[in-house]
Protein backbone atom coordinates (compact mmCIF):
# COMPACT_ATOMS: atom_id res chain seq x y z
CA UNK A 1 0.00 0.00 0.00
CA UNK A 2 1.47 3.23 -0.81
CA UNK A 3 1.80 5.64 2.02
CA UNK A 4 2.89 8.96 2.65
CA UNK A 5 5.68 9.57 5.40
CA UNK A 6 7.19 12.51 6.80
CA UNK A 7 11.45 11.97 6.15
CA UNK A 8 14.10 13.86 8.22
CA UNK A 9 17.57 14.70 6.82
CA UNK A 10 20.77 15.49 9.11
CA UNK A 11 24.16 16.98 7.99
CA UNK A 12 25.42 16.53 4.35
CA UNK A 13 22.09 14.87 3.19
CA UNK A 14 20.30 17.57 4.69
CA UNK A 15 22.56 20.59 2.70
CA UNK A 16 22.93 18.64 -0.54
CA UNK A 17 19.01 18.46 -0.60
CA UNK A 18 18.72 21.88 0.66
CA UNK A 19 15.76 20.47 3.04
CA UNK A 20 15.64 18.82 6.48
CA UNK A 21 12.08 17.46 5.96
CA UNK A 22 10.11 16.23 2.61
CA UNK A 23 7.16 14.63 2.57
CA UNK A 24 7.68 11.05 0.20
CA UNK A 25 4.71 8.52 -1.01
CA UNK A 26 6.35 4.73 -0.46
CA UNK A 27 5.07 1.38 -0.56
CA UNK A 28 4.54 -0.52 2.64
CA UNK A 29 5.75 -2.53 4.17
CA UNK A 30 8.96 -2.25 3.30
CA UNK A 31 12.89 -2.76 4.20
CA UNK A 32 15.11 -0.43 5.23
CA UNK A 33 17.19 -1.25 1.76
CA UNK A 34 13.83 -0.45 0.34
CA UNK A 35 13.37 2.68 1.88
CA UNK A 36 16.68 3.91 1.06
CA UNK A 37 16.39 3.02 -2.83
CA UNK A 38 12.89 4.95 -2.95
CA UNK A 39 14.83 8.16 -1.78
CA UNK A 40 17.94 7.55 -4.29
CA UNK A 41 15.15 7.42 -6.67
CA UNK A 42 13.61 10.68 -5.93
CA UNK A 43 17.45 12.41 -5.88
CA UNK A 44 19.66 9.97 -8.17
CA UNK A 45 22.57 12.33 -7.61
CA UNK A 46 22.88 11.57 -3.67
CA UNK A 47 21.95 8.15 -4.27
CA UNK A 48 25.64 6.85 -2.87
CA UNK A 49 24.76 8.80 -0.15
CA UNK A 50 21.38 7.20 0.32
CA UNK A 51 22.81 4.03 -0.05
CA UNK A 52 25.43 4.04 2.90
CA UNK A 53 22.79 5.93 5.57
CA UNK A 54 20.75 3.61 7.83
CA UNK A 55 17.03 4.26 8.45
CA UNK A 56 15.75 5.54 12.47
CA UNK A 57 12.56 5.41 13.75
CA UNK A 58 11.72 6.27 17.13
CA UNK A 59 15.42 7.49 17.82
CA UNK A 60 16.82 3.84 16.82
CA UNK A 61 18.20 2.32 14.09
CA UNK A 62 15.76 -0.12 12.21
CA UNK A 63 16.81 -3.53 12.08
CA UNK A 64 17.70 -3.96 8.51
CA UNK A 65 16.03 -7.42 7.98
CA UNK A 66 12.86 -6.00 9.42
CA UNK A 67 9.56 -5.58 7.36
CA UNK A 68 8.76 -1.81 8.72
CA UNK A 69 4.70 -0.80 8.24
CA UNK A 70 2.30 1.98 10.31
CA UNK A 71 5.20 4.23 9.73
CA UNK A 72 4.57 8.23 9.65
CA UNK A 73 7.86 8.96 9.65
CA UNK A 74 11.90 7.97 9.23
CA UNK A 75 14.87 9.69 9.65
CA UNK A 76 17.88 9.54 7.76
CA UNK A 77 21.22 8.69 9.35
CA UNK A 78 23.86 9.71 6.58
CA UNK A 79 27.29 8.34 7.29
CA UNK A 80 27.95 9.30 10.97
CA UNK A 81 31.50 11.15 11.98
CA UNK A 82 30.92 12.14 15.89
CA UNK A 83 34.01 11.15 18.67
CA UNK B 1 25.86 10.92 37.95
CA UNK B 2 24.88 14.04 35.64
CA UNK B 3 21.32 13.64 33.83
CA UNK B 4 21.75 11.78 30.32
CA UNK B 5 20.36 14.84 28.85
CA UNK B 6 23.98 16.48 29.61
CA UNK B 7 25.92 13.94 27.25
CA UNK B 8 25.87 16.66 24.39
CA UNK B 9 27.24 20.15 25.32
CA UNK B 10 26.93 23.51 23.35
CA UNK B 11 29.64 24.44 26.03
CA UNK B 12 33.16 23.66 26.45
CA UNK B 13 33.97 20.53 28.26
CA UNK B 14 35.39 20.72 31.57
CA UNK B 15 37.94 17.45 31.84
CA UNK B 16 38.06 18.21 35.59
CA UNK B 17 34.34 18.16 35.78
CA UNK B 18 33.99 14.76 33.82
CA UNK B 19 36.85 13.18 36.42
CA UNK B 20 35.16 14.25 39.36
CA UNK B 21 31.91 12.66 38.11
CA UNK B 22 33.46 8.97 38.11
CA UNK B 23 35.22 9.29 41.55
CA UNK B 24 34.97 6.12 43.72
CA UNK B 25 36.84 4.95 46.49
CA UNK B 26 36.92 1.08 45.21
CA UNK B 27 38.74 2.63 41.81
CA UNK B 28 42.38 2.21 41.29
CA UNK B 29 42.88 3.01 38.13
CA UNK B 30 40.41 5.82 35.94
CA UNK B 31 41.26 6.63 32.54
CA UNK B 32 40.06 9.78 30.66
CA UNK B 33 39.81 9.95 26.68
CA UNK B 34 39.72 13.04 25.14
CA UNK B 35 38.84 13.62 21.59
CA UNK B 36 40.68 16.54 20.10
CA UNK B 37 40.74 18.76 16.79
CA UNK B 38 43.52 18.15 15.08
CA UNK B 39 44.96 20.19 12.15
CA UNK B 40 44.64 17.84 9.40
CA UNK B 41 42.21 14.72 8.65
CA UNK B 42 42.55 12.50 5.92
CA UNK B 43 43.82 14.35 3.09
CA UNK B 44 43.14 17.54 4.72
CA UNK B 45 45.46 19.91 5.97
CA UNK B 46 45.14 23.35 7.57
CA UNK B 47 41.94 22.54 9.46
CA UNK B 48 41.32 25.09 12.03
CA UNK B 49 38.25 24.17 13.97
CA UNK B 50 35.42 21.62 13.71
CA UNK B 51 31.39 21.94 14.09
CA UNK B 52 29.03 19.08 15.23
CA UNK B 53 25.83 18.81 14.83
CA UNK B 54 23.38 16.09 16.04
CA UNK B 55 20.04 14.20 15.59
CA UNK B 56 20.27 14.88 19.66
CA UNK B 57 17.73 13.41 21.24
CA UNK B 58 18.69 9.91 19.27
CA UNK B 59 22.19 10.41 20.11
CA UNK B 60 21.82 10.97 23.59
CA UNK B 61 19.33 7.83 24.14
CA UNK B 62 22.20 5.67 22.19
CA UNK B 63 24.69 6.94 24.00
CA UNK B 64 23.03 6.08 27.35
CA UNK B 65 22.26 2.66 25.82
CA UNK B 66 26.03 2.17 25.02
CA UNK B 67 26.78 3.30 28.51
CA UNK B 68 24.26 0.52 30.04
CA UNK B 69 25.71 -2.19 27.61
CA UNK B 70 29.78 -1.61 28.73
CA UNK B 71 28.58 -1.11 32.33
CA UNK B 72 26.92 -4.42 32.09
CA UNK B 73 29.73 -6.26 30.04
CA UNK B 74 32.72 -4.83 31.78
CA UNK B 75 32.80 -4.72 35.69
CA UNK B 76 33.81 -0.79 36.26
CA UNK B 77 32.84 1.73 38.65
CA UNK B 78 31.37 4.49 37.26
CA UNK B 79 31.55 5.52 33.17
CA UNK B 80 30.45 9.28 32.18
CA UNK B 81 30.52 11.24 28.89
CA UNK B 82 30.57 14.72 27.12
CA UNK B 83 30.26 14.81 23.47
CA UNK B 84 30.53 18.51 22.05
CA UNK B 85 27.97 20.01 19.57
CA UNK B 86 28.48 23.63 17.52
CA UNK B 87 32.03 24.57 16.37
CA UNK B 88 35.13 23.38 18.14
CA UNK B 89 38.39 25.24 17.83
CA UNK B 90 42.04 23.37 17.16
CA UNK B 91 43.02 21.74 20.15
CA UNK B 92 39.99 21.66 22.40
CA UNK B 93 38.08 18.24 23.06
CA UNK B 94 35.46 17.25 21.11
CA UNK B 95 34.59 14.49 23.84
CA UNK B 96 35.37 13.64 26.99
CA UNK B 97 35.06 9.32 28.20
CA UNK B 98 35.76 9.17 32.13
CA UNK B 99 36.18 5.47 33.56
CA UNK B 100 36.70 4.52 37.10
CA UNK B 101 37.49 0.75 37.92
CA UNK B 102 38.85 -1.37 40.71
CA UNK B 103 41.71 -2.45 37.99
CA UNK B 104 43.50 -1.02 34.80
CA UNK B 105 42.46 -3.49 32.29
CA UNK B 106 38.42 -2.73 33.33
CA UNK B 107 39.02 0.64 32.64
CA UNK B 108 41.21 0.44 29.42
CA UNK B 109 39.09 -1.76 27.89
CA UNK B 110 35.79 -0.09 28.99
CA UNK B 111 36.78 3.56 27.88
CA UNK B 112 38.06 1.69 24.49
CA UNK B 113 34.50 0.16 23.51
CA UNK B 114 33.11 3.17 24.79
CA UNK B 115 34.46 5.39 21.98
CA UNK B 116 34.50 3.36 19.25
CA UNK B 117 31.17 2.38 19.84
CA UNK B 118 29.56 6.01 19.94
CA UNK B 119 31.76 6.61 16.43
CA UNK B 120 29.77 3.75 15.12
CA UNK B 121 26.57 4.21 16.35
CA UNK B 122 25.81 8.18 17.62
CA UNK B 123 24.34 9.90 15.08
CA UNK B 124 26.49 12.91 14.97
CA UNK B 125 28.25 14.70 12.49
CA UNK B 126 30.65 16.77 12.29
CA UNK B 127 32.44 19.34 9.50
CA UNK B 128 35.51 20.52 8.95
CA UNK B 129 36.70 24.30 9.02
CA UNK B 130 39.58 25.36 6.66
CA UNK B 131 41.29 28.68 7.32
CA UNK B 132 39.43 30.31 4.56
CA UNK B 133 36.33 29.46 6.64
CA UNK B 134 35.07 26.74 3.68
CA UNK B 135 34.09 23.63 5.28
CA UNK B 136 33.68 19.93 4.53
CA UNK B 137 31.72 17.23 5.79
CA UNK B 138 33.64 14.21 7.12
CA UNK B 139 33.28 11.44 5.35
CA UNK B 140 32.16 9.36 7.89
CA UNK B 141 30.97 5.87 8.21
CA UNK B 142 27.32 3.98 8.35
CA UNK B 143 26.43 3.93 11.32
CA UNK B 144 26.28 -0.22 12.85
CA UNK B 145 27.35 -1.81 15.69
CA UNK B 146 30.95 -1.78 16.73
CA UNK B 147 31.62 -5.83 16.94
CA UNK B 148 33.89 -7.01 19.11
CA UNK B 149 36.22 -7.98 16.36
CA UNK B 150 36.25 -4.44 15.39
CA UNK B 151 37.31 -2.97 18.57
CA UNK B 152 39.76 -5.67 18.91
CA UNK B 153 41.50 -5.07 15.88
CA UNK B 154 41.68 -1.50 17.46
CA UNK B 155 41.41 -0.14 13.72
CA UNK B 156 37.84 -0.19 12.78
CA UNK B 157 37.63 2.78 10.26
CA UNK B 158 35.51 3.29 6.84
CA UNK B 159 32.40 1.87 5.99
CA UNK B 160 30.95 -1.61 7.45
CA UNK B 161 27.28 -2.65 7.01
CA UNK B 162 25.65 -4.50 9.56
CA UNK C 1 58.95 18.00 27.87
CA UNK C 2 60.16 17.95 31.36
CA UNK C 3 63.58 16.98 32.61
CA UNK C 4 63.48 13.09 32.87
CA UNK C 5 64.50 14.05 37.09
CA UNK C 6 60.73 15.46 37.45
CA UNK C 7 59.34 11.69 36.73
CA UNK C 8 59.20 10.38 40.09
CA UNK C 9 57.42 13.36 42.85
CA UNK C 10 57.11 14.14 46.20
CA UNK C 11 54.77 16.44 45.87
CA UNK C 12 50.75 16.05 44.79
CA UNK C 13 50.62 14.86 40.77
CA UNK C 14 48.72 17.59 38.78
CA UNK C 15 46.28 16.07 35.98
CA UNK C 16 46.06 19.45 34.07
CA UNK C 17 49.50 20.14 34.15
CA UNK C 18 50.96 16.79 32.63
CA UNK C 19 47.94 17.03 30.33
CA UNK C 20 49.20 20.21 28.95
CA UNK C 21 52.63 18.91 28.14
CA UNK C 22 51.36 16.28 25.88
CA UNK C 23 49.06 19.13 23.88
CA UNK C 24 49.56 19.00 19.94
CA UNK C 25 48.28 20.24 16.94
CA UNK C 26 48.53 17.04 15.00
CA UNK C 27 46.97 14.74 18.14
CA UNK C 28 43.32 14.07 17.81
CA UNK C 29 43.20 12.20 20.91
CA UNK C 30 44.41 12.38 23.86
CA UNK C 31 44.48 9.63 26.90
CA UNK C 32 45.25 10.43 30.29
CA UNK C 33 45.54 7.36 32.62
CA UNK C 34 45.51 7.72 36.22
CA UNK C 35 46.41 4.98 38.88
CA UNK C 36 44.52 5.75 42.49
CA UNK C 37 44.89 4.95 45.63
CA UNK C 38 41.76 2.80 46.37
CA UNK C 39 40.19 1.47 49.82
CA UNK C 40 41.40 -2.23 49.50
CA UNK C 41 43.63 -4.99 47.90
CA UNK C 42 43.76 -8.81 47.36
CA UNK C 43 42.88 -9.75 50.65
CA UNK C 44 42.57 -6.54 52.36
CA UNK C 45 40.49 -4.04 53.05
CA UNK C 46 40.13 -0.23 55.01
CA UNK C 47 43.06 1.09 53.10
CA UNK C 48 43.49 4.57 53.54
CA UNK C 49 46.67 5.53 52.32
CA UNK C 50 49.46 4.26 49.96
CA UNK C 51 52.94 4.52 50.60
CA UNK C 52 55.62 4.59 48.10
CA UNK C 53 59.47 4.36 47.53
CA UNK C 54 61.52 3.79 45.18
CA UNK C 55 65.30 3.25 44.25
CA UNK C 56 65.17 7.11 42.60
CA UNK C 57 67.82 6.96 40.11
CA UNK C 58 67.34 3.66 38.20
CA UNK C 59 63.59 3.95 38.28
CA UNK C 60 64.11 7.07 36.60
CA UNK C 61 66.55 5.73 33.98
CA UNK C 62 64.20 2.63 33.42
CA UNK C 63 61.10 4.68 32.99
CA UNK C 64 62.85 7.02 30.66
CA UNK C 65 63.97 3.98 29.09
CA UNK C 66 60.51 2.59 29.01
CA UNK C 67 58.99 5.93 27.53
CA UNK C 68 61.97 5.92 24.53
CA UNK C 69 60.98 2.64 23.70
CA UNK C 70 57.01 2.69 23.42
CA UNK C 71 57.52 5.84 21.75
CA UNK C 72 60.03 3.76 19.18
CA UNK C 73 57.36 1.11 18.62
CA UNK C 74 54.32 3.18 18.62
CA UNK C 75 53.80 6.89 16.38
CA UNK C 76 52.44 8.75 19.07
CA UNK C 77 52.79 12.66 19.37
CA UNK C 78 54.11 13.09 22.91
CA UNK C 79 53.80 10.79 26.61
CA UNK C 80 54.47 12.37 29.46
CA UNK C 81 54.85 10.93 32.87
CA UNK C 82 54.85 11.48 37.00
CA UNK C 83 54.62 9.17 39.48
CA UNK C 84 54.30 9.73 42.99
CA UNK C 85 56.92 8.99 46.19
CA UNK C 86 55.62 9.07 49.89
CA UNK C 87 52.60 9.03 51.35
CA UNK C 88 48.93 9.29 49.11
CA UNK C 89 45.55 9.68 50.83
CA UNK C 90 42.76 7.28 49.46
CA UNK C 91 41.84 8.47 46.07
CA UNK C 92 44.76 10.82 45.41
CA UNK C 93 46.89 9.85 42.11
CA UNK C 94 49.52 7.76 42.61
CA UNK C 95 50.53 7.69 39.16
CA UNK C 96 49.75 9.80 35.73
CA UNK C 97 50.40 9.10 32.17
CA UNK C 98 49.46 11.06 29.32
CA UNK C 99 49.61 10.20 25.49
CA UNK C 100 48.56 12.49 22.68
CA UNK C 101 48.48 10.98 18.72
CA UNK C 102 46.98 11.59 15.79
CA UNK C 103 44.60 8.69 16.23
CA UNK C 104 42.85 7.27 19.39
CA UNK C 105 44.37 3.30 18.85
CA UNK C 106 47.99 4.55 18.98
CA UNK C 107 46.82 6.75 22.11
CA UNK C 108 45.49 3.38 23.99
CA UNK C 109 48.36 1.03 23.13
CA UNK C 110 50.75 3.35 24.00
CA UNK C 111 49.25 4.07 27.24
CA UNK C 112 48.43 0.04 28.41
CA UNK C 113 52.30 -0.25 27.11
CA UNK C 114 53.70 2.57 29.36
CA UNK C 115 51.43 1.14 32.43
CA UNK C 116 52.39 -2.12 31.87
CA UNK C 117 55.90 -2.07 31.75
CA UNK C 118 56.14 0.60 34.82
CA UNK C 119 54.54 -1.80 36.85
CA UNK C 120 57.01 -5.21 35.83
CA UNK C 121 60.09 -2.91 35.74
CA UNK C 122 60.47 -0.03 37.68
CA UNK C 123 62.05 -0.19 41.00
CA UNK C 124 59.52 1.14 43.16
CA UNK C 125 57.73 -0.30 46.01
CA UNK C 126 54.35 0.59 47.91
CA UNK C 127 53.22 0.05 51.11
CA UNK C 128 49.51 -0.29 52.26
CA UNK C 129 48.66 2.01 55.18
CA UNK C 130 45.47 1.02 57.25
CA UNK C 131 42.91 2.81 59.64
CA UNK C 132 45.12 2.16 62.59
CA UNK C 133 48.71 3.44 61.20
CA UNK C 134 49.97 -0.43 60.33
CA UNK C 135 51.42 -1.11 56.96
CA UNK C 136 51.72 -3.56 54.80
CA UNK C 137 54.61 -4.38 51.88
CA UNK C 138 52.62 -4.93 48.61
CA UNK C 139 53.09 -8.50 47.85
CA UNK C 140 54.55 -7.31 44.40
CA UNK C 141 55.98 -8.85 41.66
CA UNK C 142 59.13 -10.03 40.35
CA UNK C 143 60.83 -7.54 37.95
CA UNK C 144 60.73 -8.49 34.70
CA UNK C 145 60.35 -6.99 30.96
CA UNK C 146 56.53 -6.93 30.03
CA UNK C 147 56.05 -9.55 27.24
CA UNK C 148 53.88 -8.11 24.07
CA UNK C 149 51.85 -11.37 25.36
CA UNK C 150 51.08 -10.05 28.65
CA UNK C 151 50.29 -6.50 27.63
CA UNK C 152 47.84 -8.15 24.86
CA UNK C 153 46.16 -10.79 27.42
CA UNK C 154 45.70 -7.40 29.78
CA UNK C 155 45.60 -9.44 32.54
CA UNK C 156 49.38 -9.75 33.64
CA UNK C 157 49.49 -10.55 37.30
CA UNK C 158 51.54 -12.29 40.02
CA UNK C 159 55.32 -13.33 39.07
CA UNK C 160 56.76 -14.16 35.73
CA UNK C 161 60.33 -14.22 35.44
CA UNK C 162 62.41 -14.01 32.55
CA UNK D 1 87.78 -16.10 43.33
CA UNK D 2 86.25 -14.53 46.92
CA UNK D 3 85.13 -11.08 46.86
CA UNK D 4 83.39 -8.55 49.51
CA UNK D 5 81.03 -6.48 48.07
CA UNK D 6 78.71 -4.00 48.75
CA UNK D 7 74.54 -5.20 48.96
CA UNK D 8 71.88 -2.45 48.71
CA UNK D 9 68.40 -3.54 50.28
CA UNK D 10 65.28 -1.68 49.38
CA UNK D 11 61.51 -2.19 50.71
CA UNK D 12 59.88 -4.96 52.09
CA UNK D 13 63.78 -6.84 52.53
CA UNK D 14 65.35 -3.36 53.60
CA UNK D 15 62.81 -3.61 56.27
CA UNK D 16 63.33 -7.85 56.82
CA UNK D 17 66.87 -7.30 57.39
CA UNK D 18 67.24 -4.25 59.47
CA UNK D 19 70.02 -2.89 57.07
CA UNK D 20 69.92 -0.84 53.95
CA UNK D 21 73.01 -2.25 52.66
CA UNK D 22 75.47 -4.56 54.21
CA UNK D 23 79.46 -5.97 53.34
CA UNK D 24 79.10 -9.67 51.67
CA UNK D 25 82.04 -11.83 50.81
CA UNK D 26 81.01 -13.95 47.53
CA UNK D 27 82.41 -16.11 44.71
CA UNK D 28 83.21 -14.36 41.51
CA UNK D 29 82.53 -14.45 38.63
CA UNK D 30 78.91 -15.09 39.41
CA UNK D 31 75.00 -15.24 37.57
CA UNK D 32 72.57 -13.44 39.16
CA UNK D 33 71.01 -16.99 40.65
CA UNK D 34 74.19 -17.56 42.46
CA UNK D 35 74.16 -13.99 44.09
CA UNK D 36 70.81 -14.45 45.19
CA UNK D 37 71.21 -17.99 46.47
CA UNK D 38 74.29 -16.95 48.78
CA UNK D 39 72.53 -13.81 50.34
CA UNK D 40 69.49 -16.42 50.80
CA UNK D 41 71.77 -19.12 52.66
CA UNK D 42 73.07 -15.71 54.92
CA UNK D 43 69.75 -14.96 55.59
CA UNK D 44 67.12 -17.97 55.22
CA UNK D 45 64.68 -16.61 56.46
CA UNK D 46 64.52 -14.57 53.84
CA UNK D 47 64.85 -16.97 51.92
CA UNK D 48 61.84 -16.35 49.05
CA UNK D 49 62.00 -13.09 48.87
CA UNK D 50 65.16 -13.33 47.79
CA UNK D 51 64.45 -15.97 45.51
CA UNK D 52 61.83 -13.19 44.54
CA UNK D 53 64.08 -10.70 43.78
CA UNK D 54 66.19 -9.23 41.35
CA UNK D 55 70.10 -8.24 40.78
CA UNK D 56 70.72 -4.85 39.46
CA UNK D 57 73.99 -3.25 38.84
CA UNK D 58 74.66 0.63 37.83
CA UNK D 59 70.90 1.05 37.55
CA UNK D 60 69.91 -1.97 35.36
CA UNK D 61 68.80 -5.38 36.08
CA UNK D 62 71.29 -7.43 35.04
CA UNK D 63 70.50 -10.33 32.61
CA UNK D 64 70.24 -13.45 33.96
CA UNK D 65 72.31 -16.02 31.94
CA UNK D 66 75.34 -13.41 32.57
CA UNK D 67 78.39 -14.07 34.46
CA UNK D 68 79.06 -11.23 36.41
CA UNK D 69 82.59 -10.34 37.98
CA UNK D 70 85.03 -7.36 38.80
CA UNK D 71 81.52 -6.11 40.90
CA UNK D 72 81.63 -3.68 43.98
CA UNK D 73 78.37 -3.79 44.72
CA UNK D 74 74.78 -4.92 43.24
CA UNK D 75 71.37 -3.77 44.68
CA UNK D 76 68.70 -6.06 45.23
CA UNK D 77 65.23 -5.00 43.79
CA UNK D 78 62.76 -7.10 45.72
CA UNK D 79 59.39 -7.55 44.57
CA UNK D 80 58.20 -4.27 42.83
CA UNK D 81 54.50 -2.84 43.44
CA UNK D 82 55.04 0.71 41.57
CA UNK D 83 52.16 2.63 39.21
Amino acid sequence: MTQTIRVNYYAQLREALKTASEEVAVELPARERDILERLAALHPRQRDLFLASRVAVDEGYVNAQSLLDGLSGVDIISPISGG
Amino acid sequence: MAPIADILSAAALDREALRAEVSDPAAGAVLLFEGTVRDHSEGLTGVVALEYEAHVSMAVRIIAGILEEVRGEIPVRKIAVRHRLGRVELGEPTILIAVSAAHRDEAYRASRAVIDRIKHEAPIWKREILRDGSGTWSKGCTAHRATEEEVKSQSAKGKVQI
